[in-house]
Formats: C-alpha cells, structure tokens, sequence
C-alpha cells in the first residue's frame, strides 16, 4: 500500500497568495494512501528539502507528491533529495500550482479548486509509479569517420587530437575529396591544396588515425557505444607496405591516354595503374581492373610488374574485410554534381566547350591538365569570353532539384575573377536569377567581381546554346531590359546543382539514420541538434546533410568531432530510464512499432525454447537507442509496449482521479 | 513497521468512503472540466511562459503531461469523456518542430482518424481539440484555453456525452 | 490490331506528297491502316488560341469515332495535328467535367483509351526500325540528310511523351537506316514560325531563314521533315527567303516518309517528290 | 511606367486566368528562361516573363492589348523549358481567349486574330479545311489581296491549291460542338 507525502509549497506569495495552500494540504491529508499532508514557505530552500528528507525518512514514504512550481524547475532538485533518503528519484511528482494555477488565474476559490485537482492526479499517478533505473551503456572509445572530404578530415583530426582513437574510410584511392580537384577558393582566394594537403599528410601520419582509402563500408550493427561495423577493403593490387610510390609502374603502364581522369573531370587521361593525382595521401596506387590489360587479356601485360624494384604488385590480391568496434560515427559522406547532359539545350556532352564548374577548376589549377593555362577543351586555345550558366539543375524541380546548391554564386563569381586574372583583357557574362552571398565577405566578393573585374551580370536564364563556326551562340535573357540576348562566347561553364553522394540513401539505411527526399542526411534537430543524426551516437558532416560551403563542412565536422570527445569524456553512457519495455509474453511480433520509431531503436529478439528452436519473434527496445517518446506504445495494437514514468495505468489513475 | 500496516488498513477503508464522498459532492452548476493532454517539449512549457509572463485565462483546464503527443492513446481521450471531462485539447509541437522528430505526425494522422470513431460513440467532436503550440506561444496557449473554454461553455450541456441522443 | 488513320487537311491538299509517300511505304511494311470515317479538322492552332474547349472538342470527335469503330491506335502524320489529338487525350484525361461535357456533346461513348502516333513514334514504336532496316533495298549511301524537327513533334514533353524535345535523335536514327548520314546542326528543334505563315510572313521568313542557312552550312544536301506547316515553310517560302537574304539556299525538303520511299526503291514519281516547289532532281542524281 | 495597383482588379484578373489556366502564376520565379529561348520574343512588345508578371499584378489592359499574345506561335519552347513547369504557352492561350471573349481586337496584330477566326468559320462550315476558301476570304479580309500572290501559280502547276474540298459529311455534328462550345 502506498505511504504517500505531500508538501504543499508557499513560494512566498507567489503561490499563497492567489492559493489556499491549507485548504489544498487539508485536502490532501483525505486523500487515502497519503499519510501525510503539510504546506512550506519554499519547498526549494534547503531547510525545504531537509524537511522532505525527514518526512521520507521518518514516515517510510514510498511516494511524495510537491505541489509547487514547474516540473522544468526544481523536479531534479526534489529528486535528488530524495535518492539521498534512498527513494528511486522517480517517486517524486510535482503538481504545477505556480505556472498553471497561481500565476495565471485570480479568483482564489476556482485556483484552489484547481491546485487541489493537479495534487490528486499527482498522488493518483504516484500510486501507480514503479521504480525506474537509468540505463547506462558502456562505451568503446573510438570513432569511425565515414568519408574523407574537408569535413570527414577535420571531424577524424579534432577526434584524433583529443586522444581519441579514429578510423577513416574513404572510397576513392586517396582522401582529399572535392575540395583537393578546386583551385582556389572564395573569398580569400587561398589555394586549395596548399592548406588541404598539409592536413591530408596529418591525417596519414596521426598516430591516432588508421586510415582505410579504397574502402567502403560494408555493415553496421549495434548501438551507441556498441557498434560493430565491416569495412570492405577492395584489393589495390599493391601490397600497399612495400610501396614507396615512386611511380615507374604508372608510367610503363600501356593505357596511357585510355581512361579518363575522374580526378580531372575527364579532361584528361589516366592509365590502368594509377594514383588520381600526384599528391594523393596515400600515395600509393591502384590497378584499374576493369580497364587493365592483365586482367582484360587474361594475364598477358604486367609490364608495371616488371617496372617495379620492390615488386609490391600483386594480381591477385582479394578484397578484404576488416571488423572495427566502434563507439561513435560521423558521417561525411559528401556530395556529387547533377548530371549536365539532362539539359539538352545547352549541348552538355555534345559541344565540348561546354563545360562544368568544377571542370573548369581543374582548367583554373596548376596541377590540372592544361597546368592552369585557361585553354578549350575543344582547340586548346585561351577563350576571351566566357559565358557563365548559373542554377543548371539546382531551383530547377521540373528537370533538377528544387533547393538552391548554395555555392554556385559564389563559386561563379570565383571563376569570373580568375579567369579576368588569368586572361588579360578577357570579358565574362553571368547569367544569374537572384545572387545568394551572405556570409562573410562575401558580397563584397561578388562586388568586386563585378565592379573590378568588369564581369557583366545578367539577370535571367539561358535557354539554348548552338554551335556557330567555333563560336557558342548563347541565347538567353536579361529580364531587368526585358531582352533577350545573344552572346557569341568561347566557351560556356555551367555552374552545376549539388546533389547528394550516389548511394547516400543505402548508406543511411546502413546507418539507420534518416534522410530527406533527395537522399541528404535529416538532423536530430534542425536548430538545435545540427551536428547529430536522428540515431543516438551517429553524427553529420558536411555536405551529406544539404548544400554548404568549405567554411561550413569544416564547422561542422568540429561539431560532430566535439559531440564525440564530449560522449567519450563520460566512463559510460546515460540515458533517463523513462524509456519503452515490451512485454514479451503478450507482443505478437507485428512490428508495427518498429514502423513509427525515428530512432530505428526497436530490432526483432527470437524467443527460443531450450533446444533452441525459435518459439516467436518480438520486439526488443534497445535502451541505448530509445529516446522515451513513447510513438510506438500507441501504436502498439496489442498493448504490448509501455513507456516508464508514463505508464498507462499512471495516466488512466490521473483521468480517473478528476472522476466527478 | 507495525505502525505502518495499521495505517494501511485504515488507507484501504478511506479510500472507498473517499470515493463515495465526491460522488455525493457532485454539482450540477461546476464548471465545465477540460483535461489538456500536453507534449513535455512545446506545448508544457508554452503553458510555463504563459505562467511567467502572469497572463490570465480561464481556470477550468487540467494538464496531463505526457512526452509527446505521439503518447498520447485516443482511448485516454475516451476514458476523459467518461470520467465527465466536458472538452479535451491535445497540443504538441508545431509539425517540424517535433522534439522526437516525427511524433506529432503519428498523433495528427492517428486523430485524424478518431474523430469518426469519436463521433460514432456520441461524442460531439467539438468537444476536442487539436493543436500546435510552441514553447514561445505562451499567448497562443492563452487563447486556445480560453477560446476552447467559451466553445464548450456554449455546447448543449450533456453531462452524459456517451448517451447517444 | 486495327490501325486508324487521320490524315488532316494538309494531306489531302498542300502535303499531298506526304499521303502519297506514306501510303506507299506502309504499303511495303505491310501495314493495313484505315481512314477515320468522316474525320474533321483538329482546329489546329486557330482552336487553341481562340477557344480552349473547343480546341480539345474538335479532336474529341475524331478520337470518340475511332474508338467506336473498335480502332486501338491511331496515327496522325500530320505533326500539328498528331499534337492536337494527344493535347485532347492529355486534356480529358486530366479533367474530368471537360471530357464529359464534350462526350455529352458528341453524344457518343468515349473512353479516352485509344494511342495516337505521330510520324516518328509510329515508324519507330509500330513498324519497326528493324523492319524499316530489312526494306531498304537502295541505301542512300553518300546522302547527308539533316533531320528537322520543329515543335509539335516532341514538344511539350508531358503531352508527347516522346524521344528528347531538346536533342531528339529518332528523325537521325530513321535518316541513317537508309544509309544516309545524318547532319548534325543547332536549330533542329527551333520554330519555324508555324502558322503564322501567311499572317506574319516576314517572322516566318525570319526564323525559316535562320534553320535553312544553318543547315546548308553544315553542309546537308536535303532536309527532311515530319509536319506538313515545317514542310510548306521550308519548301513553298524558301525562294522567297533566298531573295530576301540575297543568298541562295537550294535545299529540298522531303517527308522522312519520301527518303524512306526511295531507301525502299521506290521512284521519285512514285512518292510525288515532284510536287515540291524547290526541286530535287539534282540531289537525286546523286543517288541513282 | 507606373501601375496604380487596384486589390480587387488584381486578384479578379489573377484568378480568372489561373482557373482557365490550371496552374499558378506565383510559380513563376521570373527567371526569363521563357523569353530566353522564344524564337518570336524579337516581335513582343513585352516578354513572356512579363507578360506572366503583369497577369499576376491584374494589368489586364496592357496585357489583353499586348502584341505578344498574338505573335505567340505555341511552338511550346518556353513550357518545354521552363524549370518551374508552369503553362507558359497555355497562358497565352488563355490570354486571347479572354481578349476575344471580352471583345478586344489587337491593333497591331489584326492579322494573326483574323486568320485564327476565318480558320475557324473555315471549320464550321466545312468541318474541314478547305485551303483555296480559307486563303482567300483571309485575304480579302485582311486587303492584303496581292501579298504571297506569286506563289499561287506555281503551288497550281504543282498541285498543291485543290480547286474542291471534302466536307464533313455529318456536319450537323461539327455546327453542334459549335454551338456547345463557342
């Protein structure tokens, strides 16, 4: 039977004043259960606290009810009062009399009515209360970084550089991710590889960082703290310890001039065994098998082979799997670009100065195919005017994406300068709907590009670009004249609408974090919880959650880096214990709950007899996932799941009590 | 200890003597009774801010607070009716805004289709209330509360709802 | 299956090559078609621009008697009118009080069901490009042909539903099962003034122009079309075009269905290439 | 140019369009793609951008009155292109249907409204086209009666001008959907 107390606070005149707070403790004393009913001055005092402790203490109370402020104010103090008297912090309830009676009402007979009804909930639920312990996980201190663009990079350095250890997988053969293929970068116009490269080189030399490139992630399982994941090492074809990458394999290689460079954009050519670029971290390379004469002609070529002195190349290596335990993921999983040649009228594909913006930084980069000398694709001559596209494919949802990709304003005003820098006398034209430059020194970027540079500026759309003797007619709009216009350029850049990675989807499915239509990765909370993913322990960087610059990417691979320091800065884990429990005799294995939890936090036990045989199937919560919303009790259909501190019958006893 | 047994008898006694005394102290002129089932997140502290800022509505709601709507069981709204609840308000956070992301979808969805079943039992679906209310909209719980009040104060007094007319 | 014909004003008087050819090369595909019984105009452009529902009612009539008459598919060659007739589909399809309004009107059952082909669609979806490959008995080897597309053909795409209306490729595709090459130029897709031929000829002329030179600069030696407006444009205006610009042009302009009549062995005579008003005598020399 | 903006006006004209429309004006975000790639756009005294953003602001004078609803060929570019998908080609559709409707003869595009009127008596009475009949009513319509007059002769030769027509033969039929429709 339940021994429950009841204290009734004052607050100074804030409660008393407007509240009969004797008449509400007379009240109470008649409720049966509660054993003793008194009113205080302030409860939150100490010499308040001190006499709730006595009161438990003596009386051998195994519930207290405080009808008193909000809960969000002095909840954790009155519980922590308690668990000193050796009371589960859950028996205390708090009946909110200031913020829902005293302060908001002021005819004192209906606030004291009112204050009277809060307490009997109260009491009524307390009753039904059951002890409730916090879950505590442990935790496996080391973080796997999915993904080894600028955000993956800073999240795995800021991890690693706390004394955490970090596991980096990257799929392409080196790390660097598209900010290593740009040139130089807005507003500063500081070059890309000068400051990415130095902090590739830290990651591979990190102590604390084991580094996985040509690697994709395979499987994940587990919780936070707890996940088990396989990371698909695919084979080089090098054994990548005897490697000094001295290059005499990549240059004998007979493919030359056969395959296209993904690094350039495919404005230049690369062999069969090849590193994407000359200071990819690791520089070590990797055989192309799906181009390879060895492979393609059954083992006849292996002249790289021959090249080699400390013969690292071995045909037959497999693809490896390798099991981490991890405690905690980010995933940057990066970005890609729309694919041009959906827009036919502007002869991507066909005209081959017709180019895209990130081709055009590898035409702007010293290290790209033309060594930074600006020179059509077409001819190999320096154009004079160039005609920048903006918004191909991105506010476009008939035949792109309806969002804005963010960093093409920018990036376009970028090229325009450049290329005035490198073309003396050079005129560029930009096509544009609305300039979107609003971090820091960035108008004044655009400004500048317009003002200084003498770039022109037109405020409309292309709708068709022909071929006309070496010239590309670009018709378009000046909508401030109300003109149509045709421009005579050399060459046309499409400032190209960010998507996301290929495959990002499946990787979330992996992950079993949520995403949006377009397949970028949704936040646990747009505002306030920007760096975690809707999963417990899996955390955002970088484009994979939606369009960003550089300045950004790395803001927020900070961000996910410091949420993992500061979980791992605990021995274990907590989580509130006011979360579901199924009750496995009655689940009939439906899953419905499984369908409305965001937290991917329900997965499927086998209930087996002691043979072993399977006997059913029933949901499981998994406390270090379950955030406590209690969606799937409602969804229950067979009453199956309840959520603690606000179990059924508690709330069913709180209805009840308002019985007239 | 022994103490303690004595007085649990006399508990079990009172409670039933308990329940009688407020069955007799029925009043046919009381205020109508409105039971809010609140989200912890949005709404609960919209009604604090509303206490904060000292605004003033009508007296007769009764919190219930809960996680989040998608908490929130229809059958409680039910068991309010029949224990003579004359209106029932259910508010969470804004859609978007949810604390657990997607739990006031499952709720909107869920009472979308409860109010058939609702009306089906006789309940005139007027007496309940859908709404969003944010932790800022102290002003905005004000006028829901106070604007629900007045709806049900002038609904056809049935005291008993589940009475098919 | 049975394969309705709706030949359109055009084809029984300007374009009459167009019928004539056509009616010959379904002849070698062994494709029966019939004529709609009592077939009316679509109300080509005039309908649409003065009066919406008419412009769909006028079609409707021919679309409700064809499928009365149990025909599943129906082939409009006329590109305008291929056009009219699917925007009518699409229309009803999409607005329910309009589609019975119109069927109340025409006092006739209707269930909107039937596909329509335009030119293109039909020799490729119906007949076959395998097929069309297995009758070419004269290749037309050493002929560069560019391939005018204009609007109606594969614009708007939610109606057409057909090939890329930016960068089509199913004119070039037939053109090369001849053996011919095909000519790539910029303006295969630009309007050629359409019916505002005769109330507007110096826009006609401007825009009709500007294709023409384009492809003589590519260096064709015909062009082929699939409308009958594109074909009066580019052949009736062209010697006029030449005197405006003061520059000659010479290109003759066939139906795809007179190149392919010639691919299959066929006369000129045979396919009424004589009824063109710019000539090609001289470019047929080249292939004989 | 200064447009006093009258609410009531606006939204009346606004609405009157969209419902005939079936889409909304509000899509449009101005980016001219439209009037970019309009091979008649040269002619327009107003570009179809505007003549979109007009609609939306109720300036149902200039725009019913506007050279370029009637230099509109529908060749559907615009439409084709537009990222937004609305009905650029349908708006004008709807714009000339609303000017006859209200009886406004454009002033500098007579032409163009009067062939697409003697195209369609052309219909009504032959339920198809006869192209002699249509010609020449046009012209004698329109006094233009010598311009294109040398291409008749040779389209004779050519065979091209039929000197008869095939009517409808239930033209009962077409004078009803008339009747039902116009």
């Amino acid at each position: 039977m339940a021994r429950i107390g009841v204290f009734v606070c004052w607050c100074g005149s804030n409660i008393a004043g407007t509240v009969d707070v004797k008449r509400v403790a007379e009240e109470a004393a008649k409720i049966p259960g509660v054993v003793e009913a008194v009113d205080y001055k302030y409860m939150c005092s100490d010499p308040g606290q001190n006499t709730l402790r006595k009161m438990i203490k003596d009386k051998n109370l195994t519930g207290v009810v405080l009808a008193a402020c909000s809960p969000h104010m002095h909840e954790n103090t009155f519980r922590k009062a308690a668990v000193k008297e050796g009371l589960n912090p859950y028996f205390i309830e708090i009946a909110n009399i200031r913020e829902q009676v005293s302060w908001v009402h002021e005819d004192k007979e209906k606030a004291t009515e009112k204050a009277i009804d809060l307490l009997k909930m109260m009491v009524e639920k307390v009753k039904k209360n059951k002890p409730i312990e916090d879950v505590r996980v442990p935790l496996t201190k080391k973080a796997l970084v999915i993904g080894g663009g600028i955000s993956g990079i800073q999240a795995a350095l800021d991890i690693a550089n706390g004394g955490v250890e970090v596991i980096l997988v990257e799929k392409e053969p080196s790390i660097g991710g598209k900010m290593i293929q740009l040139d130089e970068t807005f507003p500063t116009l500081d070059c890309s590889s000068c400051i990415m490269t130095p902090k590739m080189v830290e990651v591979y030399q990190h102590p604390n960082i084991k580094l996985y490139t040509y690697s994709e992630l395979e499987e994940v399982s587990g919780y936070i703290g707890n996940f088990n994941v396989k990371i698909k090492k695919k084979a080089r074809s090098i054994v990548e310890k005897d490697c000094t990458g001295c290059g005499d394999c990549w240059n004998i290689c007979p493919m030359h001039k056969n395959v296209k460079s993904e690094f350039n954009v495919n404005l230049s050519e690369r062999t069969a065994i090849y590193v994407p670029f000359p200071q990819a971290v690791p520089l070590i390379p990797v055989i192309d098998r799906s181009v390879c004469l060895h492979y393609k002609k059954g083992g006849k070529c292996q002249k790289c082979y021959d090249a080699c002195g400390p013969k690292c190349i071995n045909f037959d290596l497999q693809d490896e799997i390798i099991e981490e335990k991890v405690g905690a993921i980010v995933a940057a999983t990066g970005y890609d670009l729309m694919e041009n040649s959906l827009y036919g009228e502007y002869g991507y594909g066909q005209f081959k100065d017709v180019i895209s913006g990130l081709q055009f930084e590898r035409l702007l980069s010293a290290s790209g195919p033309t060594e930074g000398v600006v020179k059509r694709p077409s001819d190999g001559k320096t154009p004079e005017t160039i005609v920048f596209i903006q918004c191909v494919g991105s506010r476009d949802p008939e035949k792109g994406v309806p969002y804005c990709s963010k960093v093409c304003c920018m990036y376009t005003a970028k090229h325009a300068k450049l290329f005035a820098h490198k073309v003396h006398g050079s005129q560029s034209y930009v096509f544009y709907i609305d300039i979107r430059a609003t971090s820091k020194g960035y108008e004044e970027f655009v400004r500048g590009t317009m003002e200084n540079e003498g770039a022109i500026y037109l405020r409309g759309r292309v709708s068709k670009i022909y071929e006309d003797n070496g010239k590309l007619i670009v018709k378009g709009a000046d909508t401030l004249s109300g003109n149509q216009v045709e421009i005579a350029a050399d060459m046309v850049v499409l400032a190209t609408g960010v998507i996301p990675k290929k495959g990002s989807d499946k990787m979330a499915q992996m992950l079993g974090i949520s995403y949006d239509k377009y397949g970028f990765y949704t936040e646990s909370h747009p505002k306030l919880r920007p760096a975690e993913s809707s999963t417990a322990g899996i955390y955002l960087a970088g484009m994979a959650q939606g369009p960003r610059d550089i300045p950004e990417s790395v803001v927020s691979g900070s961000a996910a880096a410091s949420k993992i320091l500061g979980l791992f800065s605990k021995s274990e884990y907590e989580v509130e214990g006011t979360i579901a429990s199924v009750n496995k005799t009655t689940c009939v294995g439906c899953f419905y709950c499984r369908r409305v939890c965001a937290y991917s936090a329900i997965s499927k036990e086998e209930i087996k007899d002691r043979n072993g045989n399977v006997l059913k199937v029933v949901a499981n919560v998994n406390s270090g996932l379950c955030a406590g919303c209690g969606a799937c009790v409602n969804a229950c259909f067979s009453k199956s799941i309840d959520l603690k501190g606000y179990l059924d019958e508690q709330i069913f006893a709180e209805i009840k009590s308002l019985a007239v | 200890m022994e103490n303690n047994i004595v007085e649990d008898v006399q508990n079990a006694r009172d409670e039933k003597e308990y329940s009688a005394g407020s069955a007799k102290g029925e009043d046919k002129d009381k205020e109508p009774r409105i039971i809010a089932f609140v989200c912890n997140w949005c709404t609960y502290n919209g009604a604090d801010l509303a206490g904060t800022s000292r605004m003033k509505y009508a007296e007769n709601v009764r919190v219930i607070k809960l996680p989040c709507t998608g908490r929130i069981d229809p059958l409680f709204v039910v068991e309010a009716f029949k224990k003579g609840a004359k209106g029932v308000l259910v508010s969470g956070c804004h859609p978007g805004d949810c604390h657990y992301t997607s739990g006031n979808y499952h709720s909107r969805r869920k009472y979308t289709a409860f109010r058939d079943l609702l009306s089906y039992l006789g309940v005139d679906i007027n007496r309940v209330e859908f709404s969003w209310i944010s932790a800022s909209e102290g002003n905005k719980w004000v006028s829901v509360i106070n604007e629900f009040t007045n709806k049900i104060k002038l609904l056809p007094d049935n005291s008993d709802i589940f009475s098919k007319k | 299956m049975k394969l309705a014909y709706y030949p359109g004003c055009s084809l029984k008087g300007t374009s009459f090559e167009y019928e004539v050819s056509l009616l010959k090369i379904l002849e070698a595909l062994n494709i029966e078609i019939q004529e709609i019984p009592d077939w009316n105009c679509c109300g080509a452009s005039a309908a649409h621009s003065l009066n919406h529902n008419l412009s769909v009612a006028l079609p409707a009539r021919n679309l409700a008697i064809a499928e009365n008459n149990g025909f599943e598919e129906v082939l409009a060659p006329c590109a305008a009118c291929s056009s009219r007739l699917k925007t009518a589909k699409y229309e009803m399809g999409s607005d329910d009080i309009l589609k019975k309004k119109i069927t109340d009107s025409l006092e006739m059952p209707y269930s909107n069901s039937l596909n329509i082909s335009n030119m293109l669609e039909f020799l490729i979806n119906v007949a076959g490009k395998e097929k069309i490959k297995s009758l070419v008995k004269k290749p037309l080897s050493g002929l560069k042909v560019a391939s005018y597309y204009g609007c109606l053909l594969v614009r708007p795409p939610k109606v057409m539903k057909f090939d890329d209306p930016d960068r089509p490729v199913s004119m070039d595709e037939l053109v090369a099962l001849t053996g011919a090459v095909p000519v790539d130029y910029s303006y295969k897709t630009e309007c050629c003034g359409a019916i505002n031929s005769l109330s507007k000829p110096d826009v006609v002329m401007a825009l009709t122009g500007k294709i023409l030179y384009d492809i003589k600069e590519h260096g064709a030696d015909l062009v082929v079309v699939a409308c009958p407006l594109c074909h009066s444009n580019l052949d009736v205006r062209q010697r006029e075009i030449e005197r405006k610009y003061a520059e000659r042009i010479g290109l003759p302009v066939l139906f795809i269905t007179e190149l392919l009549g010639l691919a299959f062995g066929f006369s000129p005579e045979e396919l009424a290439i004589g009824g063109h008003m710019v000539t090609a005598d001289k470019v047929l020399k080249k292939i004989s | 140019m200064k447009t006093v903006i009258n609410e009531q006006e606006r939204r009346n004209f606004a609405r009157e369009v969209e419902s005939k429309l079936h889409d909304k004006l509000a899509k449009c975000y101005q980016c001219g793609k439209c009037s970019a790639g309009c091979p008649v756009n040269f002619e327009m005294d107003f570009t179809p951008n505007q003549i979109i953003k007009m609609t939306e602001l109720g300036m149902a004078d200039r725009v019913l009155n506007s050279k370029t609803i009637w230099l509109c060929v529908s060749c559907n570019t615009c439409s084709t292109r537009c990222p937004k998908g609305f009905e650029v080609a349908g708006i004008m559709d709807v714009l000339r249907e609303i000017a006859v409707n209200r009886g406004i003869e454009s002033k500098t595009e007579k032409e163009v409204q009067t062939f697409h009127e003697v195209f369609l008596d052309n219909v009504k009475s032959n339920g198809r086209i006869f192209e002699l009949e249509l010609v020449g009513k046009y012209k004698l319509k329109t006094k233009h009666l010598f311009r294109d007059m040398f291409l008749a002769p040779k389209m004779i030769e050519k065979g091209k001008l039929k000197m008869h027509s095939d009517k409808v033969s239930d033209i009962n039929q077409i004078a009803k959907i008339f009747k039902d429709f116009e």
